[in-house]
């Protein structure tokens, strides 16, 4: 418990940097700050213009308009999308079922099979399936995500037509849901799962290095217990660190896996706000990933603080 | 010109989330006359590698004074305290890191000379120097320090150091980490250094035998304080 | 007394790359019941390769001839199923570096418990009574409180004294101690001989005891043995060695101790990838002869004790 | 370096052969125009692009600005990771609080959405890129560079070098740089790749720089053109596989060096 009291001031520190820089990007940058605020290709007109003027407040100094951002941004209130005439927040809040749904399941299948890949890759290096594991994870954490998905997409659903082109259903049972989403899930569990592996074979090598699986080996234990009841716990802390550090890594990696099935999460959203320049969204899907980066950090200390005595008792 | 420290203390903040006061140092007062060995024994966390630390220059105190040709060195002019670091050299324990190891000897030895103002045209004649010192084959001299033995990397040091003609030479356990036949060699080289010249020693250990060895006077410590201050015989 | 262990010609060597390091070179001993051995000799001299030879701990990659007869069985012929469950049970090992053979993320209760639970059919709370006891023998007054501490939480010699605990939980027949005191304080390395000579007095235990330190071979030893550059060079009974030591190595050794004037053994030891011909030891030898440099002297009795040198026996 | 290395290490010469002079490699200028959407053939053996563009010339062509963005970006990143690692851990005190606290900060912000809303408000730019994937991922490299001086600055050769008289700026740069090295440049290939994945993606959603050719660019216009939707696969397939086989060749390179993790079979 110690390690998250330690660190809040970072994570808000964090949190606050992220939110300065969405309030300073539009007004800083060069151009029309109206137009940064409200997206380059949103026609409004000239009363509207007046309107976001007055509330936020866009005549008064910078420091007041910091005030105002903050108060709103307390009040849920992420802005307005002129593009897609419709609040922020509530855009995102839609889209953002499908992302953390999608991201969630493709967590949890990609980091059991990367772990135990990677720890029976650590285990027997000199195995030829280790080095399959290990030689295949190289290969795919070196592909761009969203290129696995065209090429998962051409292959499954051009060429065998197995499944459907878009990873969206716009109506239908679990089962279709399933149908649609069972490729993405794949291809990023596989995207995750490859990353997984390597760190934890690393992690399980570091592992052996140590004295105490010899001497666990020295009570009698076989190999394969030295590796369930003492490397696997040991090995394991190291990768829990990384895979929340790594939570932003596999929300990039999603949102390009959806713009190429055309899935309605997050990442056909900034897609879309990138292409029509529609500012508001991109800053408000900025700062909820780096709210769930910043979740995902603190669950990881909560669960290292569990497993670890050291950070538990403290000194 | 004795090397002095007087009651010394020093404490640390323990404790990564809850800091809390440490008392390593609890009042030590000290005094090394020239050609002198004292040897400084204690168990680990009795506070003598602080001390030896402290002595230095490589940590402050928290409080007390450290005296050199009667002034403090913490109070010292930047080009005094300089003159200082020279003429108190230290030797450490562990051999395995004694020296750089991505240097070949010959670079380590060279950079030492450099720094003391030997031209390019002197640099062979100080490491030839240097080498006789320690008693070594220049054979050692392209081999980096993990292609040679514990005991020959501790003669280099020990060389090293030596360079500067230093007054004090304070040794951190420089013989735990050897065999008691290399610690015999190392031993014995030390005597010889010490007799030619008339170098003060703080030779820390926590080994019995090889302080009554070495050492005129020997000073045990527990605790952060001095508990005897007696002659090695008894 | 009965023979308990019978070492015949052992020799074990590491082939890494070109280089052929000859660790231990055709070593013979036999160790009964009840005995304590101990094997000394400096950085290199192959001794903790015995240790870990007879224990079975080797990496693969280790190449081992030669005969380990325990009880009769040929260690190196039986299944290895046979030979782990022999580890912890019948043969207790203790390795150097205690605080890291002790798994950081378990209690010592804990890791004590694991060679019982492994080994006997006792349930959870019998064996923690069984690891009271053994605390309780030791010493500690109160082995509740010790049960649930973490190894980061004890000294290097506590630490040690549990690793001892879990070795000989089982009252095995032979324990084997690699460099149990390295590395440990003065004060600490006292209570670990404490520690070994209660043992030696409670409990019926064939000791073989690997250690640089030579006080603490005198003070723990029936008989010993001086290893230099792989092979025995000196074996008999300990009191007998330390009156009058035979070979000039041993002789050397003991000269070079502070306490009998440092005078130091001229050159240094050999590496094991390039033995010397003849007498291994014959460079450093101040009465070397001819046949010195020529034969290879072979382990022959001397009065009471084994000597390997022509010298000792042409007198 | 291990056999995979060594294979890494020949693949990433040919790229950067051909980073440095494509029209060694490349049939054409990858700017002629050809009839558009040509199969392959023995003309364009990777046929043609809605451009008209023969697309194995554009591929040679497009490997500089890939190589480009990922090096000059991890050089950038491990630099400034270095420096700051190194200062931590030798000055300690406040100084290493202050920029691990600021590291740890910098970890956590998620480093491509940065770079797209960057690349959104500033327009596409290679320096964008480079600059801002810089400023955002020297984090791990300080953190491990710290930790290794923690423990390098206690050991006896930078103590010896600070009894002896050495400056400060001598002990950091003369006695503990080198001794990172061999933790730091695996890090240091890692990035590359990263780099060149995170520019392929970037690009792909149309943020690339406009004025060159890249293999995310060709990506991209493959997918937007309609190259995914005909079955065009000469069109997306390669500049994927350009991507992959150059990341894995540094990332095999930067493997193969991390001590203990070393893949293949060794003892």
């Amino acid at each position: 418990m110690h390690a998250i009291i330690y660190r809040w001031p970072r994570y808000l520190i964090s949190l606050f940097l992220i939110i300065t820089l969405n309030f300073a990007l539009p007004r800083m940058m060069p151009g029309d700050p109206i137009a940064n605020l409200i997206g380059e290709s949103a026609y409004v007109s000239e009363a509207t213009i007046q309107e976001i003027t007055q509330s936020l407040g866009l005549d008064r100094p910078l420091h007041e308009q910091f005030t105002l951002y903050l108060q709103s941004l307390a009040s849920l209130d992420l802005g307005y999308s002129y593009l897609l005439h419709a609040e922020v927040s509530s855009i995102i809040i839609e889209r953002m079922i499908w992302t953390l749904g999608f991201v969630g399941i493709a967590t949890l299948i990609g980091v059991i099979l990367g772990v135990l890949l990677g720890a029976a890759a650590g285990m027997n290096r000199s195995q030829k399936s280790s080095q399959l594991w290990t030689y295949g994870s190289i290969a795919i954490s070196s592909t761009p995500p969203y290129f696995l998905g065209l090429i998962a997409l051409s292959i499954f659903s051009f060429h065998f037509g197995l499944f459907p082109l878009k990873g969206a259903p716009a109506t239908g049972g679990i089962l279709t849901w399933l149908h649609h989403l069972a490729l993405p899930i794949a291809v990023l569990a596989l995207f995750i799962a490859a990353r997984n592996c390597l760190i934890m074979r690393g992690s399980v090598i570091q592992e052996l290095h140590e004295h105490y699986p010899l001497y666990a080996k020295a009570k009698g234990l076989t190999d394969r217990m030295v590796l369930r009841r003492h490397i696997l716990k040991n090995a394991s802390l190291p990768v829990i660190t990384q895979i929340a550090l790594d939570i932003g890594f596999i929300f990039s990696g999603a949102l390009f896996i959806e713009i190429v099935f055309s899935m309605p999460g997050m990442g056909m959203l900034i897609y879309d706000a990138v292409l029509s320049r529609d500012y508001p969204i991109l800053e408000g899907c900025l700062l909820v990933i780096a709210i769930m980066v910043i979740l995902a950090n603190i669950a990881a200390d909560i669960l290292y603080g569990i497993i670890d005595p050291r950070i538990r008792r403290g000194e | 010109m004795p090397l002095a420290v007087e009651n010394i203390e020093k404490s640390y903040l323990r404790g990564h989330f809850r800091k809390v006061p440490f008392d390593v140092l609890k009042g030590v007062s000290l005094e090394i006359q020239e050609g002198e060995t004292v040897g400084l024994m204690g168990d680990s966390g009795s506070g003598k590698s602080t001390l030896a630390r402290i002595l230095a220059g490589l940590d402050r105190p928290t409080s007390g004074r450290i005296l050199y040709e009667g002034s403090d060195i913490h109070r010292m002019k930047r080009s005094e305290f300089r003159s200082y670091r020279r003429s108190v050299q230290m030797v450490f324990q562990d051999p395995a890191s004694a020296l750089n190891p991505m240097k070949t000897i010959s670079r380590s030895l060279e950079d030492v000379a450099r720094l003391a103002g030997v031209g390019s045209d002197g640099i062979e004649e100080a490491i030839r120097e240097m080498l006789a010192v320690g008693g070594l084959d220049p054979e050692v001299l392209r081999r980096y320090p993990d292609q040679i033995s514990g005991g020959q990397i501790q003669r280099i040091a020990l060389a090293r150091v030596l360079f500067h003609r230093p007054s004090y030479l304070i040794l951190d356990e420089p013989t735990s980490a050897l065999d008691v036949s290399v610690q015999a060699q190392i031993l014995q080289l030390l005597r010889t250094i010490q007799k030619e010249t008339g170098m003060g020693c703080l030779f820390i250990s926590h080994d019995e035998a090889v302080v009554r060895f070495i050492s005129d006077r020997v000073v045990r410590l527990a605790d952060g304080e001095i508990s005897s201050d007696e002659p090695p015989g008894i | 007394m009965s023979r308990l262990l019978d070492i015949k010609n052992l020799s074990v060597s590491f082939v890494s790359g070109e280089e052929t390091v000859r660790a231990v070179t055709d070593v013979s001993f036999d160790l009964c019941e009840d005995e304590v051995l101990t094997l000394v000799g400096e950085t290199g001299c192959g001794k903790s390769i015995i240790a870990h030879a007879i224990s079975g701990l080797l990496p693969p990659e280790a190449l081992v001839s030669g005969e380990i007869r325990y009880k009769e069985k040929d260690l190196q012929s039986i299944p290895e199923e046979e030979r782990v469950l022999l580890r912890g049970c019948e043969i207790g090992i203790v390795l150097q570096n205690p605080s890291r053979a002790l798994n950081p993320l378990y209690t010592i209760g804990h890791q004590i418990r694991e060679t019982i639970l492994r080994h006997t059919e006792k349930s959870k709370e019998e064996s923690n009574r069984m690891v009271a006891g053994a605390l309780r023998r030791m010493g500690f007054s109160d082995p509740g409180i010790e049960m649930k501490r973490y190894p980061f939480e004890s000294s290097g010699g506590m630490n040690q004294r549990f690793v001892i605990a879990s070795s000989t939980i089982l009252s095995p027949d032979l324990l084997i101690a690699d460099e149990p005191t390295t590395g440990l304080d003065r004060s600490r390395i006292q209570d670990v001989i404490t520690e070994f000579e209660r043992i030696m007095e409670e409990e019926e235990m064939a000791i073989i005891l690997i250690t640089h330190d030579l006080a603490v071979a005198r003070r723990l030893a029936d008989r010993i043995g001086i290893m230099y550059a792989g092979e025995v060079v000196e074996m008999g009974d300990a009191n007998r060695i330390f009156e009058e030591p035979y070979h000039p190595y041993t002789k050397g050794l003991f000269g070079s101790l502070p306490e009998n004037g440092c005078v130091p053994i001229p050159g240094v030891s050999p590496p094991m990838s390039r033995i010397v011909s003849g007498c291994r030891f014959h460079p450093r030898c101040g009465k070397r002869t001819a046949v010195c440099e020529r034969d290879h002297p072979q382990l022959g009795m001397i009065d009471d004790r084994y000597v390997r040198c022509h010298l000792c026996h042409s007198q | 370096m291990n056999r995979a290395g060594l294979i890494g290490f020949a693949i990433l010469s040919i790229f950067f052969l051909m980073a440095v002079a494509p029209w060694i490699f490349a049939p054409y200028d990858p700017y002629i125009r050809f009839t558009p959407y040509a199969e392959p053939g023995t003309d364009h053996i990777l046929g043609t692009n809605d451009m008209g563009h023969d697309i194995l010339s554009e591929l040679i062509y497009s490997a500089r600005a890939s190589l480009f963005v990922g090096f000059v970006a991890a050089i950038l990143a491990t630099l400034l990771g270095v420096i700051i690692g190194i200062i931590a851990g030798y000055y300690r005190g406040w100084i290493e609080d202050l920029l691990m606290g600021v590291t740890d900060i910098f970890l956590m912000i998620p480093k491509i959405p940065m770079i797209i809303i960057i690349a959104a408000f500033l327009g596409s730019g290679i320096w964008v890129l480079i600059l801002v994937f810089g400023a955002f991922s020297w984090t791990a490299i300080a953190r491990i560079a710290r930790s290794k001086v923690l423990q390098i600055r206690e050991s006896g050769f930078v103590l010896s070098a600070r009894c002896l008289g050495f400056s400060n700026r001598f002990i950091m740069a003369r006695e503990i740089a080198p001794n990172l090295t061999h933790i730091v440049f695996p890090k240091f290939m890692l990035l590359a790749a990263s780099a060149m994945i995170t520019e392929a993606s970037i690009s792909f959603i149309g943020l690339g720089d406009p004025s060159m050719k890249s293999w995310g660019v060709m990506l991209s216009f493959a997918f937007t053109k309609g190259g995914l939707l005909n079955g065009m696969w000469w069109w997306y397939i390669p500049p994927g596989i350009a991507i992959s086989v150059c990341v894995m060749a540094i990332a095999l390179i930067g493997y193969s060096r991390e001590k203990g993790a070393d893949i293949g079979v060794r003892g």
